[in-house]
């Protein structure tokens, strides 16, 4: 499974970069989203996918998923969680300033000469 | 109209309070369980979001007379307060303390140092989504 | 006091929630965040003094062994990275309060300094290769606020670029984080560094080495993954682009530096050499851009990226000459930026313009100011005394001693297209024919020059006074060198 | 006494200087600057009696002692002799410029400051015997000589001369840095003098040519050698006391001091005596030509400056040649280290005599064009006769003191072929013909500088001011130089043996252990047979040919091309550095952030996919795997075609509402991987995150009209496939190295027992790394503080509405 998992998110990341690359200030958003899910199945799939229950301790359970890579995960979501917030409403307040979501219209002058 | 919102503010309002109890026992349950105060800080402010759609922003913070930053603020403190507290006992910062206890009636209970931190995690997760949720609501 | 470590972190961290709670109180918010960082550069110093005389710092929290709970570590190199980083920030919110406006002021700027503080001191203690990301994002997340706050039309255009290459490279962290893990199957830094050691670096291993390398060298603008830095650094308001282009890249170098002494260090001919090539193209990158533009921000700004640079050759080179002087370089550097910032601000403030071809004179009406650039611009350039020649001098020896002939004898002729791009300054703005200035008010001129002035005095300061600074800065070296110490100091015994 | 402090007396004087600028108006601030050089040279004057004997002083203080940096003031011969030529001069030039700079216009404080610096500066480079103060006073000397040249900071020409003399002796300096790294490595220590004694040593090392190529390039640069002399005839904007001082005096004679100094480390090595007599031969013959051309009175002195100084290079170079020659043979080629100090003492003198003389013809006539001079000597009697001194001695002609060391570099140059080690004696006779040649040019020139000045016919119209006499105190300085041209002249060995034997034995301590031991005697007279009388007598006659008829081949000049200059590379360097790399860096620093993403994404893939093959770290192991599923196909199956319904999406509505679907085709991942906590939180979230897409994208409804399906792109295509196939290609490998066992199983023996918990995942988010979880809180919090700020605080509207209010 973690092999075909390995394909998946290279697939995650590819479509995301591809976004990233488009001109739509909401198409890059959304791939910074599409970014963050692969980062996340990778850390889980990392840690192996095996382990037949859940990480909370039972009675008579040995083979727990490995628990901490769930941790780093579920802080790196709340994180993501975070700037995909901030980087909405920077959009959202671009569109209100700089009237485009065309990044090729946000280019900004490199000379000031 | 108005009728209408008349029936969904009141559904809202019990909708709204099992949400909130629901997120409470999401938070409480996260040490054993999954769970914990950031899901149920996720899970109550879904609930304030409810009452936002059901009444207008006005009449949420007159009933919710709450500063969200200040919420935020208080939340840190607490989580920062929990871990700083064993600075006092020259141990390593953020050692917990814990204590198992049997009551009647719940069992087999502990009470943990880690809950406070978790109520600070509760709380500031309640304090962003809302603060969020306000700022951009009250933009136009 | 075992935690006395943690307290450049959580001082600056408690005081930004506390300021949290009255944003609109302007003379609380500019106290209490003066009062905070004085108080974090007075536990900083003792907890430098602390580990001159004890050697590293470590503390697992939580009471867990080590590799377990998550590790923070104050070596000689960590601390000093910590108390430059405080010395700044005392600078940088100094210089605001007569030049950033009340209105940014009221929005969290304050806490947004502070919480930036709390997560560069975290990145530089922190023992735990995830928890630095958490850090990275601290510090990312503040910078996001401080940079976008005021909302102007350019800052609003360039954060968007800015966040967008930031999200990046916090994803592309997290995947080289959980490679990592995957190989080595921990976390705490030590403990990597051990792990590595006993499996002897596989191919796999010098992979994550490249990624880390692209991780951190998107935050410290290496070569060639800078092109994102000039144009955003150069959107918002002046104390944010001192704090900016004094601390950020610095962090991703730190990482860069850590990493690639405490865990990739069984490859070298591929990895370091890598680095060094790397560096030296980072080096004319910077070059090119610092000569291209006629505007003081950029030029001070493409000059980041050539510190960047010489500092990371430096680390490259692998020999204790070489990475005393990356040490002495690298706090040299954030030293001379912040205050070379500050300067240019109050150049911008009295010409209305950053563009150089608009000023002209200004020696004529302010001397003082003149001499203090020139001070300063001469610093950069590391002309002894000043601050930045020990460090140069250093990491050319050290080149040398590693063989690298050409390479050393580069950074050297790099020196002169830093002065060049200085001077350029100094002659456009100061010498000329006088042109028509904004009249500033004498207070006003005198608030923002007199902590760039200080600022500059610490530099000089620096390099005069480098003789009580070596016993540091080899220490820090030392670590560097042969980072056992550090191990042990984690994991004890061993 | 401590000499070492000494060389900080000027610098420390220049603090007091601006004080009393302000505070003492009646009097010339030169007057106090005055006191400064004639008590050092005093000073230093108590010396020269150690110095004779070959004994030196030596004195020091610790600057970085923990990394052996500190300053050490060595006095032997060589240094004494350029101190005392700094202080004196120096007290000369100080006086000088008491009646050549207005007190009321001139801000004359920082003159003197700078002076003063420069002084110090000067001092400390011919002191210091530790290679890292001398790299220190060197770069010192730059930047002195930077802001003298730029004291007139209002003119262009002062500012591009300025900057133009400091990135070449700075260019230098680097260099020299870099050799004397080199050297100290190669021997273990600063000093130069340790370095001497060890230098036969440091002959062998791979690094040796390397050191010597560098320290040459510092002195090259700093003695206007060709072809870095070109930043000196720029420098002749400073004021004119700076020019006799700095640019022909002192400060360009610092090169030839390193060269003096090192000659002893580096005279074993062929390139070293090559190098330092071609470049200084061919200097030499350079600089006498173009003179020739200027039509400027400083110009015409500074290629004279660049020529003489080429002609005492070329003479050290072949007194390194009697370190192979020994002292034995009596070879003439130990004349030669002799004859150069000799000439750079004697040049010092009619030189600076020159200058002061160009200066107060510029002064009393407002103007340097020798175009509009003539007919001068009526009117400036006394000047003419200084002038004709300092010229004559330049031009080679007895009773005057260049005549001397004329022909004893005459002599040097002769016995050149004799040389019969490095292909010298094929090509060596090259040597005194290029000699003799620029002699001639030399002659010339001085004629050329002093008759056009003041003979002819006088041309009142062309001059801005109305010519007369100069002040009695500003002739006091050029004519006591020329008091000295003409008085060495009559006691060469009484100088000799104070001055010049002192400075020789310093630079040959290979043949001589104290200067008593030289047995050299300068005298006017070699007989009839001697070959030096005939070249001589040779020189005058052409060059009064020359002369006679340089109207006529003068405008040849003009013929030269354009092009053909070393100005037009500096031009073209500096023009590259502005312009070229802004038309250079505009290429890929266009603003569009795609380009930008593209040049990273480009290099992070090539990067790490070659480290992968290059490393042969590839690998795929079926080993520890978890079984496949059928419904967890599906579930990959939902995302797959979520993720591709977000790229082919035409509305963006569509595409926020599949990126839902990935996400909770994500959370579904996270239930059946065994991680409940995470589905939860990813559910919670990823209904959230859509809730805030939909409420941004809600508030925009005017931008709606205008979507589209994004257009393919083979470019970003390709790029984005490249990341993609890293990340997996990576993961697999990572995966496949599974080479130690992870840490996790200590959190599952210790959760119930030592972090009272029962949920793993918790624990460790609250307890065994809730500093994480603390931190990422905060990240949220910050994300909430910037929200509020970005929506709140809106300056660009307040700006806009500022402005419309001013209007």
């Amino acid at each position: 499974m973690e092999i075909v998992m390995c394909f998946v998110i290279g697939f995650l990341f590819m479509a995301a970069v591809y976004l990233m690359l488009s001109k739509s200030l909401l198409r890059i958003i959304i791939g910074t989203g599409l970014l963050s899910h692969g980062a996340h199945l990778l850390i889980l799939t990392m840690g192996g996918l095996g382990g037949s229950s859940p990480p909370v301790v039972a009675p008579g359970v040995t083979d727990y998923a490995d628990p901490l890579p769930q941790a780093l995960i579920l802080t790196a979501i709340v994180i993501s969680f975070g700037v995909t917030a901030f980087f909405l409403v920077l959009a959202y307040r671009s569109y209100q300033e700089l009237e485009t979501d065309n990044m090729n219209l946000m280019r900004g002058t490199e000379d000031h000469d | 109209m108005k009728t209408n919102d008349v029936i969904l503010q009141t559904t809202t309002k019990v909708i709204f309070f099992i949400i909130i109890l629901f997120s409470i026992h999401i938070f409480f349950a996260g040490h054993y369980a999954p769970g914990g105060g950031f899901v149920g800080g996720l899970l109550t402010s879904s609930g304030i979001v409810l009452l936002l759609l059901a009444f207008d922003l006005k009449t949420v913070s007159t009933m919710l007379p709450i500063n969200y930053t200040v919420m935020v603020a208080i939340g840190l403190l607490i989580a920062l307060g929990t871990a700083a507290g064993s600075i006092f006992f020259n141990v390593p910062f953020f050692t917990h303390a814990f204590e198992y206890f049997t009551l009647p009636l719940l069992g087999k209970q502990s009470l943990h140092t880690a809950a406070l931190f978790d109520a600070g995690v509760y709380l500031v997760v309640v304090g962003v989504t809302m603060t969020i949720i306000q700022s951009i609501g009250e933009d136009e | 006091m075992i935690n006395l470590l943690l307290f450049p972190i959580l001082l600056p961290f408690f005081f930004a929630m506390i300021l949290l709670l009255f944003p609109k109180k302007l003379f609380l918010q500019r106290t209490i965040s003066i009062v905070a960082l004085a108080l974090t550069a007075v536990f900083t110093i003792i907890l430098m003094l602390k580990v001159k005389s004890d050697g590293i710092q470590a503390i697992t929290l939580g009471s867990w062994p080590a590799p377990f709970g998550i590790s923070m570590v104050s070596d000689m190199l960590s601390v000093l990275l910590v108390l430059s980083s405080t010395i700044i920030a005392i600078f940088v919110v100094w210089y605001s309060f007569s030049s950033i406006g009340k209105e940014r002021e009221s929005f969290f700027y304050y806490p947004g300094i502070l919480f930036m503080l709390t997560g560069v001191n975290g990145a530089f203690t922190t023992g735990d290769i995830f928890n630095m990301f958490v850090f990275f994002e601290v510090l990312l997340m503040s910078s996001y606020l401080l940079i976008v706050l005021g909302g102007e039309k350019v800052q609003l255009r360039e954060s968007i670029k800015y966040i967008l290459v930031n999200v990046i490279s916090s994803a592309l962290f997290v995947i080289t984080v959980a490679y990592l893990y995957s190989v080595v199957g921990t976390l705490n830094m030590a403990d990597i560094s051990v792990k590595i050691a006993q499996i002897d670096q596989p191919g796999i291993i010098t992979v994550i080495a490249v990624l880390f390398l692209v991780v951190f060298g998107l935050k410290g603008a290496i070569f060639p993954l800078f092109f994102w830095l000039p144009s955003s650094y150069a959107a918002p308001p002046i104390p944010v682009l001192a704090l900016f282009g004094a601390l950020l890249t610095k962090v991703g170098v730190y990482a860069i530096m850590r990493t690639y002494t405490l865990f990739f260090t069984l490859d070298q001919g591929f990895t370091h050499e890598l680095l060094m090539v790397l560096s030296i193209l980072t080096i004319v990158a910077g070059c090119i851009g610092a000569l291209a533009y006629f505007d003081v921000k950029k030029i001070i700004i493409y000059n980041i990226i050539i510190a960047v640079g010489v500092i990371l050759f430096g680390a490259s080179q692998m020999t204790e000459t070489a990475l005393m002087g990356s040490v002495f370089y690298l706090i040299h550097d954030i030293l001379i930026k912040g205050a070379l910032f500050l300067l240019i601000g109050v150049i911008i403030a009295i010409t209305g313009t950053s563009n150089l071809r608009k000023m002209g004179g200004l020696i004529k009406t302010y001397p003082m100011l003149g001499w203090t650039y020139l001070i300063a611009a001469f610093g950069l350039a590391g002309i002894p005394p000043l601050s930045g020649f020990v460090g140069k001098l250093l990491i050319v020896q050290g080149g040398f001693e590693a063989g690298n002939l050409w390479g050393s004898i580069f950074i050297l002729a790099s020196s002169l297209v830093v002065l060049l791009s200085v001077m350029r300054i100094f002659i456009y703005a100061f010498w000329g024919e006088p042109v028509q200035v904004i009249k500033l008010d004498s207070i006003q001129y005198r608030n923002l020059f007199t902590p760039a002035a200080i600022l500059v005095g610490f530099s000089v300061i620096y390099g005069v006074g480098s003789e009580w600074l070596v016993p540091y800065m080899s220490d820090a070296a030392e670590v560097l060198y042969n980072p056992s110490t550090y191990i042990k100091a984690v994991l004890g015994g061993a | 006494m401590s000499f070492v402090y000494f060389i900080f007396i000027p610098m420390i004087a220049a603090l007091l200087i601006p004080f009393l600028y302000k505070k003492v108006c009646g009097i010339h601030t030169g007057w106090f600057v005055l006191v400064i050089p004639v008590v050092l040279f005093g000073l230093y004057t108590t010396l020269l009696s150690n110095v004779q004997h070959g004994e030196s002083v030596t004195s020091s203080f610790e600057w970085i002692p923990s990394l052996n940096i500190s300053f050490v003031s060595y006095i032997d011969g060589l240094s004494l002799l350029f101190s005392l030529l700094i202080t004196g001069i120096g007290a000369l030039v100080v006086l000088y410029s008491i009646y050549y700079l207005d007190k009321t216009r001139e801000q004359l404080h920082n003159f003197y400051v700078y002076l003063m610096l420069f002084m110090t500066a000067m001092l400390g480079v011919v002191q210091s015997d530790h290679l890292i103060s001398l790299y220190f006073f060197w770069e010192l000397t730059s930047i002195s000589s930077f802001l003298l040249i730029g004291y007139w900071y209002k003119r262009d020409r002062s500012r591009f001369g300025a900057l133009k003399s400091m990135m070449i002796t700075v260019f230098g300096g680097l260099m020299m840095l870099g050799g004397f790294v080199l050297l100290s490595i190669m021997g273990d220590t600063y000093s130069i003098r340790e370095l001497i004694a060890i230098a036969p040593e440091l002959a062998n090392h791979e690094w040796f040519v390397w050191s010597l190529i560098l320290v040459l390039l510092g002195a090259f640069t700093k003695s206007a050698q060709f072809p870095f002399y070109i930043w000196l005839p720029d420098a002749m904007e400073a004021p004119t006391p700076v020019s006799a001082y700095l640019h022909s005096a002192t400060m360009v004679k610092a090169g030839l001091y390193l060269v003096a100094r090192f000659t002893p480390i580096f005279a074993s090595s062929e390139w070293w005596i090559w190098l330092v007599t071609g470049i200084g031969l061919l200097t030499l013959f350079w600089g006498s030509f173009f003179a020739l051309k200027q039509t400027d009175l400083k110009g015409i002195l500074a290629f004279s400056t660049v020529s003489q100084l080429g002609l005492i290079m070329s003479l050290l170079g072949a007194g390194a040649i009697s370190f192979h020659t020994g002292i034995e043979d009596n070879s003439i080629f130990k004349y030669a280290a002799f004859a150069a100090i000799f000439h750079l003492v004697n040049h010092a003198t009619f030189k600076g005599c020159l200058f002061m003389i160009a200066g107060i013809i510029d002064h009393e006539t407002g103007t340097r064009d020798i175009r509009k001079l003539g007919g001068l000597m009526s009117i400036m009697p006394i000047t003419f006769t200084i002038a004709m001194i300092g010229s004559f001695s330049m031009a080679g002609l007895p009773p005057f003191n260049g005549f001397l060391s004329k022909e004893m570099f005459l002599t040097g140059m002769l016995s050149i072929p004799d040389f019969d080690f490095f292909a010298f004696d094929t090509w060596g006779i090259l040597f005194p013909i290029i000699a003799w040649i620029a002699s001639v040019f030399t002659f010339v020139y001085s004629f050329y500088f002093v008759f056009r000045t003041f003979t002819g016919t006088y041309k009142p119209d062309f001059l801005p001011k109305k010519a007369h006499e100069a002040p009695f105190g500003m002739l006091i300085s050029p004519a006591i130089l020329g008091l000295l041209v003409v008085a060495i002249f009559f006691i060469p060995n009484i100088i000799a043996d104070i001055l010049i034997k002192p400075a020789v034995a310093a630079i040959q301590p290979y043949l001589y252990s104290s200067p008593e031991e030289i047995d050299i005697h300068v005298s006017a007279w070699h007989g009839w047979a001697s070959p030096e009388l005939w070249m001589t007598i040779g020189i005058i006659v052409i060059g009064f040919l020359l002369y006679w008829t340089l109207s006529k081949w003068q405008p040849m000049f003009e013929k030269i091309p354009k092009w053909f200059s070393l100005n037009r590379i500096y031009d073209k360097l500096m023009d590259l550095s502005e312009t070229g790399t802004h038309r250079f860096s505009s290429l890929y620093m266009t603003g569009y952030m795609r380009s930008y993403l593209i040049y990273m994404f480009t290099a992070i893939v090539v990067l790490t996919i070659s480290t992968v093959f290059i490393k042969d770290a590839f690998d795929i192991s079926f080993a520890m795997l978890a079984p496949i599923h059928l419904y967890e196909l599906v579930i990959v199956l939902v995302l797959v075609a979520g993720t591709i319904t977000v790229l082919t999406a035409k509305s963006r509505l569509t595409s926020i509402i599949a990126l839902g679907s990935v996400g909770y085709s994500v959370a579904l991942f996270f239930v059946i991987f065994n991680a409940p906590d995470l589905a939860l939180t990813q559910l919670v979230i990823e209904t959230v995150s859509v809730a805030l897409f939909l409420l941004a994208f809600y508030h925009l409804p005017k931008l709606n009209r205008h979507e589209n399906r994004m257009k393919f792109r083979l470019g970003n295509a390709l790029v984005a496939f490249g990341v993609g196939a890293m990340v997996t290609i990576v993961a697999l490998s990572a995966h496949s190295n599974k080479l130690v066992r992870s840490i996790s199983s200590y959190y599952e023996d210790t959760v119930y027992s030592e972090a009272g918990g029962g949920n793993i995942v918790n624990v460790i988010l609250v307890d065994y790394r809730g500093f994480d979880t603390l931190f990422e809180i905060t990240v949220l919090a910050l994300a909430s503080l910037g929200i509020i700020g970005m929506i709140k605080l809106r300056l660009s509207k307040k700006k806009e509405v500022n402005r419309n209010e001013n209007k």
